[in-house]
């Protein structure tokens, strides 16, 4: 069975069965319009048509304080490496989360590979969710191909209407189709339904900035003197809340935490922004990167030119987390449109061609 | 038996909150001075709250003193409330009476083991207690982290509380988090014990002295800790808007801090005024406590000022299981969750107004008094705290005291002394924080 | 290597920050095992009157006697922390400094105010060289602890030099700008692990600012959240007034 | 939450042995260390390593000595903090961590044959000493050596009695140079920059190597392209903040290099489009 439908009467218990022998995280409302993955027990506090949570899923893969080792220093240098890990399923991912998650996986499997990471990533089943509309106007999904699934879960649910539709990507899903037995095969009327809803998608989801995806690097190349950023080094407060929040964005800090006998201790990496003002300072006080503004345009160009040369791929989903969290309204599509008109690349085709 | 010469200054009186001195001059057994000077740095918080937002006057007068910032907070939203004529929830109250019982049950653990234990086993400090009496210094510490974690679940923490605000609470405890304070409290019973156990062994200087004690008193069989009116053991009750009749403020040339008086030359304020006032409303497991250690009102005896506190405490742990247990039953409605910033966003109505708080403190009766205009800016504050009102008691405690002991040591009489004032858990940093005194020979 | 011998004092302040030491627990004496505490008014007895090596001192300065007294204690100690954000920035202390000195003297105590000495609220290293520093009102104790430990292996202790607001997105707080509400999160330092907010309420700053806040970046701000430019000057000034000492020290020069 | 020991983990240090400590100057200390049963750390000159104390943290240095030093390797570390601070705390007999080596070397095996133009400011020496004696070492493989060093004073000068050895040999040529004399300095004063237009060199079949702070770079970059090297032929090595030292963390970003793989050295033509590197 590869498709399959699941009533949506079923998906509290769905939920519930999923989580009687396993951790399982979705996203939760937290009031204001924002969300964040947590655990749940069962479906009621699931809200599947969340706009992107405050946190992306990466704090599942790489979270916010991680032992790295814990050491003895009494005589000598010993250390233990470890892992802190847990088996989780991950509902209600939504495909720009999945792009992100892809990236991440790219970034941490290049060597030297980046064990921990890899580890935890293999003990995490993900069910994706596909959304029908736009979360809200800081999206730019689209731009970036990530409004569609392209792999990267284990299920993915679409939304019928009174069922979901689900694509069976992986054995594990498989398995957990089989374990739940809430499943039904998929029918042509189904599959009819499907085809439906992904031609309104199509009409709804157009390109957020008028420029041809795969130009987008040239463009950044030509703009790194470009006046944007002075203008964003102005308004920008170096709160590092856009690095934080962007699913693609993995700085770290690595430090000693000794215990109070000064011997013993954990070594651990914890979350760093480009955007913090120590970031790239060396000794003797320079900083490479001091202005703000070089520092938002070190972290565009992080989405947008380098991982393209690195890994043929944009480090951008569209999610739109930088802009809607900004408290100096800084905000991403708006950036890029910027840039498109100064290098003139506009191309309103763009996004348009039938896919 | 000759004629005794005692001089004595204890500059810097130790094991208590802030800064005072002793100063007792007997010549030729007559007692010449004999003062507790206040000589706490001025902080001027009645200043720095004129212009402020009335919803603000909780965030920086609990920062008048760490001790007792939590109930700093509550007479502080209770004087803002009542000026602003905001009255709050049901469900508010009962967290606000649990956080005061934290509040009581934290400070009088600390006072117990930590200032007054080393005198009575004669150690200048816990210090040394943690090499003979590791069990007792242990137990104290993590009955004093107790009620701070339970104090970090309800309001982030208990130094300067974090979600307790005008208006309600930022931040409800969940399901959870009920449970979680329960288990605490729960366990805290065993080295209550304990407690009771070793106070019971702790032998007490004898001296009596019959003076007003005063406290709020109320109708109903609660022990009024944070609601009711304002009584004394003389028979004085009013309402606590005329506090100034209560507390009948005087200022003495030798103190930073002003003195009080009511019906007599002085009064007392704090756990034995509560216990003289209204023992019988405690609850049964802390009557029997008061029982078993042979305290009872009307106790006149100041050193049992800690006894009394060792009462309030298991009123304070079991009351307080008991609005757990009664939050656990009728659940919190979490619509009550209030958003920080109320004035700027207008959710609360301001008026022009003036509110007194009373709150029973750890170390007595707690009044805070604001006048706010009708933008809810405050114009004038006033605050009298516990201490203010007990300088003057224990004054005259000392100069009754005093000719009583001079046949002991100036080591011995210094001790009784300092003992004497500990006992009555000063905190001096708080009181010399609203003055307006005169100096007239300086 | 003998047990350092720490020494507490006071100045003005709540006392609030060396209660976080008794709030410690057990763990106080794990504390007590790596250090040797010679005094500390508010709980012991004991005086000390030599040497010490670590002096942690909690409070401002607001006074010429206070002045006087912490100079000697800077003499007398090899290494001295400045404990709380009384003693780091100013603090609460530093709202006097938003009257005019002789104003609010005679406010709050009539006529006779010059009796009382006062001078303008001070942080300690405002007026003495200062190694080490533990910001907070009240002092959060990881960080106290972290610091300590690195006094006692004898390395530096950086207080982080960015905003709480990262502290905030790593703890998934909804931002209160999203309810309506001004934060002092982006412009202080974080090292609190976003303490207030983490309850419900705003940060107000206590940590005192970033070494490089983007001073006209609050316009952006408030046009986006619609908050008034004067609550956020308000908060401001709640603990961070000492700041402008420093500011017109900088001028003068 | 499963706490798994990890047997591959990058993160994982060997443990060094200091055999010998020696103050340099006010600031600078050197160290000999060895690997456990003299293991090998197999670096080639220009790489570094992450020296790492428990409870303080890590630390990116170059490794100073030639890889033809067999049995131990050398580290010359500045203290200008945490990490760098403890170490020179560090007596003889003390164990440290190490991890790597990491990064992109000098390209000797591309300098074979060829002219070498060695120019070292202040700490630059740490890792253009590895290449020195590298080539010293293998002299025949490689055509004239030309050695340039500038400090601010005297006292700074690093390695004084192994540049006094250099300088005594007859198939490498040195130059020193302070930014300030003492009244013993008979060498000459003035700016590195200065040596340069006297050196004779033929342009093709030279390579040049500069090592130091980061003002320095541009101005003797400039010098070496007026004497018509080209771009490719000089190697430079940078110095960024870094904590992983596995391309990871972000903090040694160079554009769109990281230091920490794609360098510390890097040729000039690579990077001299690369606004944020020189
Ligand atoms: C490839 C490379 C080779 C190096 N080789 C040597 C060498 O041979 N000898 C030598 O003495 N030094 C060398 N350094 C510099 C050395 O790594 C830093 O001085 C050291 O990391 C500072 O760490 P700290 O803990 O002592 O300082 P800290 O107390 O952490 O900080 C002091 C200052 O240094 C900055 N800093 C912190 N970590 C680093 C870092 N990893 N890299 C650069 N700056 C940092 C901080 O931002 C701060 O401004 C090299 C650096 C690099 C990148
Ligand atoms: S979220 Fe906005 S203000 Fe904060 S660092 Fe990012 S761009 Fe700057
Ligand atoms: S709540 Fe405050 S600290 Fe948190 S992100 Fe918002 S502004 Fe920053
Ligand atoms: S959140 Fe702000 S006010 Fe609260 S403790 Fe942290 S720095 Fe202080």
């Amino acid at each position: 069975m590869q498709y399959a439908v699941l009533k949506k009467e079923y998906l509290n218990e769905f939920i519930t069965r999923l989580a009687q022998d396993q951790k399982v995280i979705a996203p939760v409302a937290k009031g204001y319009n924002q969300f964040a993955f947590e655990e749940v027990k069962s479906g009621e506090k699931v809200a599947l048509d969340h706009i992107p949570t405050i946190l992306p899923p990466k704090k599942y893969f790489m979270p916010q304080y991680e032992t790295l080792a814990t050491y003895h220093a009494n005589s000598s240098q010993k250390m233990n490496p470890v892992v802190e890990c847990e088996d989780l399923i991950l509902f209600g991912v939504h495909t720009c989360d999945l792009a992100g998650i892809q990236c991440l996986n790219m970034v941490f499997s290049e060597r030297p590979k980046d064990i921990n990471y890899l580890i935890r990533k293999s003990k995490i089943t993900i069910i994706g969710y596909g959304c029908n509309d736009y979360c809200d106007e800081y999206a730019s999904c689209r731009l970036v191909h990530s409004h569609t699934p392209n792999g990267g879960y284990d299920l993915f649910f679409i939304n019928l209407g009174d069922k979901f539709f689900v694509h069976i990507n992986t054995l594990a899903g498989d398995e957990i189709t089989e374990k739940t037995n809430l499943f039904e095969p998929a029918t042509p009327a189904d599959l009819n339904a499907l085809a439906k809803i992904r031609e309104k998608k199509r009409e709804i989801f157009a390109n957020e900035v008028p420029v041809v995806h795969e130009r987008m690097p040239e463009m950044f190349s030509k703009s790194y003197d470009s006046n944007v950023w002075e203008d964003l080094g102005k308004r920008c407060l170096a709160c590092g809340n856009c690095t934080n929040v962007c699913p693609t964005c993995y700085c770290f800090d690595v430090t000693d935490e000794p215990n109070l006998d000064l011997q013993t201790g954990k070594r651990f990496r914890r979350w760093d922004s480009c955007q913090n003002e120590a970031f790239a300072k060396v000794a003797g006080g320079e900083s490479f990167r001091k202005e703000r503004s070089a520092r938002q345009r070190h972290r565009y160009f992080r989405k947008f030119k380098y991982p393209m040369e690195k890994f043929s791929r944009l480090f951008c989903t569209g999610c739109g987390r930088c802009s809607r969290t900004c408290m100096a309204k800084i905000n991403l599509k708006e950036t890029l449109n910027q840039l498109v008109e100064e290098q003139g690349m506009k191309n309103l085709k763009a996004g348009r061609e039938t896919e | 038996m000759s004629k005794r010469n005692v001089s004595i200054n204890v500059e810097y009186l130790t094991r208590v909150e802030g800064h005072g001195n002793i100063v007792v001059d007997v010549k030729n057994n007559k007692l010449e001075t004999c003062q507790l000077q206040i000589v706490e740095a001025p902080r001027f918080f009645e200043g720095m709250l004129q212009g402020r937002s009335i919803f603000e006057a909780q965030h920086i007068t609990c920062r008048i003193c760490g001790i007792c910032s939590c109930g700093h907070t509550l007479a502080s939203i209770q004087a803002a409330e009542d000026a602003i004529g905001f009255i709050p929830s049901e469900q508010t109250t009962k967290l606000r009476k649990f956080l005061l019982h934290m509040e009581n049950l934290d400070s009088h653990i600390l006072h117990i083991y930590l200032l007054v234990a080393p005198d009575l086993l004669g150690v200048k400090s816990f210090v040394p207690l943690i090499n003979t009496h590791n069990d007792i210094v242990r137990r104290a510490l993590r009955m004093k982290k107790t009620c701070n974690d339970v104090c970090d679940i309800l309001v982030g923490r208990h130094v300067h509380p974090i979600s307790s605000i005008v208006g309600g609470f930022t931040k409800l405890p969940r399901e959870k988090d009920i449970d979680a304070m329960h288990k605490l409290l729960h366990h805290l019973r065993k080295d209550m014990e304990a407690t009771v156990e070793l106070a019971a062994k702790f032998k007490f200087p004898e001296f009596e002295r019959d003076t007003e004690y005063v406290g709020l008193v109320s109708d109903n069989d609660e022990y009024p800790m944070l609601t009711g009116e304002v009584g004394s053991t003389d028979g004085v009750r009013k309402n606590k808007k005329e506090y100034k009749s209560i507390t009948n403020e005087f200022i003495v040339p030798h103190s930073s801090a002003k003195f009080a008086k009511l019906s007599r030359a002085s009064y007392a304020v704090g756990a034995l005024a509560r216990f003289n006032l209204n023992s019988k409303k405690l609850h049964p497991k802390a009557k029997a406590v008061a029982k078993a250690v042979g305290l009872k009102p009307k106790c006149t005896n100041p050193y049992l000022n800690t006894v009394a506190q060792l009462v309030e405490c298991v009123h304070s742990l079991e009351d307080g299981l008991e609005i757990l247990e009664d939050l656990k039953k009728t659940g919190i409605n979490y619509d009550e969750e209030i958003i920080v910033g109320l004035n700027e966003k207008g959710t609360i109505p301001v008026k022009a107004g003036n509110g007194v708080g009373a709150v029973e403190v750890p170390r007595g009766i707690l009044f805070h008094n604001y006048e706010v205009d009708d933008q809810g800016i405050i114009t004038k504050a006033n605050c009298i705290i516990p201490t203010n009102q007990n300088v003057n008691n224990i004054e005259h405690d000392m100069k009754k005291l005093v000719p009583e002991i001079l046949k002991k040591s100036d080591e011995e009489i210094t001790l009784d002394l300092e003992m004497l004032v500990r006992a009555y858990d000063p905190c001096i940093s708080c009181s010399a924080h609203f003055l307006d005194v005169k100096f007239v020979n300086r | 290597m003998s047990k350092p011998k720490v020494a507490f004092f006071d100045f003005a302040c709540c006392e609030g920050c060396q209660l976080q030491v008794a709030n410690m627990g057990e763990s106080l004496l794990d504390v007590l095992g790596a250090i040797d505490v010679v005094e500390f008014r508010e709980v012991m007895s004991e005086k000390w009157d030599q040497d010490f090596d670590v002096a942690i001192v909690e409070g401002s300065i607001t006074t010429p006697h206070a002045i006087e007294k912490i100079k000697k204690i800077r003499e007398r100690c090899k290494v001295l922390i400045a404990y709380g954000s009384c003693a780091t920035i100013g603090g609460v202390n530093g709202m006097k400094n938003n009257f005019p000195l002789d104003k609010i003297r005679e406010e709050v105590y009539g006529k006779d105010y010059k009796y009382f000495e006062t001078v303008e609220t001070r942080a300690v290293p405002q007026v003495v060289k200062v190694d080490y520093l533990v910001h907070g009102c009240p002092v959060y104790i990881p960080e106290f602890v972290n610091v300590l430990k690195a006094v006692l292996a004898g390395l530096p202790y950086q207080v982080p030099d960015h905003a709480v607001c990262v502290e905030c997105k790593l703890n998934e707080n909804v931002c209160v700008y999203e309810k309506g509400v001004t934060c002092l999160g982006p412009v202080t330092k974080a090292g609190c692990n976003s303490w207030c907010i983490n309850n419900g309420n705003i940060c107000y700053g206590c940590r005192g600012m970033v070494t490089n806040p983007n001073e006209n970046g609050a316009k952006d701000v408030i046009e986006k959240y619609n908050v008034p430019m004067n609550l956020v000057r308000n908060k401001m000034n709640m603990y961070n007034q000492c700041r402008e000492i420093d500011q017109s020290e900088q001028k003068k020069r | 939450m499963k706490k798994l020991t990890l047997k591959d983990s990058e993160y994982e240090i060997k443990k060094g042995k200091i055999l010998r400590v020696r103050k340099m100057t006010a600031i600078e200390t050197f160290f000999e260390i060895a690997l456990p049963g003299g293991e090998s750390l197999d670096h080639e000159p220009g790489q570094f390593v992450e020296v790492s104390l428990f409870g303080v943290g890590e630390a990116p240095i170059s490794v100073t000595s030639s890889p033809t030093k067999r049995g131990s390797f050398e580290l010359a570390v500045r203290n200008v903090g945490k990490v760098t601070g403890a170490l020179h705390k560090l007596k003889e007999g003390d164990e440290v961590g190490i991890r790597g080596p990491f990064g992109k070397g000098f390209p000797v095996r591309i300098f074979e044959g060829n002219d070498l133009l060695c120019v070292a400011g202040g700490l630059g020496i740490v890792p253009l000493r590895s290449l020195i004696n590298y080539v010293i070492d293998n002299r025949r493989d490689f055509g004239k050596v030309e050695i340039l060093l500038g400090c601010k004073t005297p006292k700074d000068m690093l390695f004084n009695e192994e540049v006094d050895e250099w300088n005594k040999r007859l198939d490498v040529k040195l130059n020193c140079t302070v930014d300030k004399a003492d009244p013993d300095w008979k060498g000459n004063v003035g700016l590195i920059t200065s040596l340069i237009p006297g050196i004779n060199l033929k342009p093709e079949r030279t390579f040049a190597v500069v090592v130091g702070p980061p003002i320095m770079y541009k101005f003797v970059i400039k010098e070496l392209l007026k004497k018509e090297i080209p771009e490719r032929h000089i190697l430079v090595s940078l110095e960024r903040h870094m904590k992983c030292g596995l391309g990871k963390c972000g903090h040694c970003q160079i554009n769109n290099f990281y230091c920490c793989q794609d360098g510390p050295v890097f040729s000039y033509d690579k990077i001299k489009n690369i606004p944020e590197a020189l």
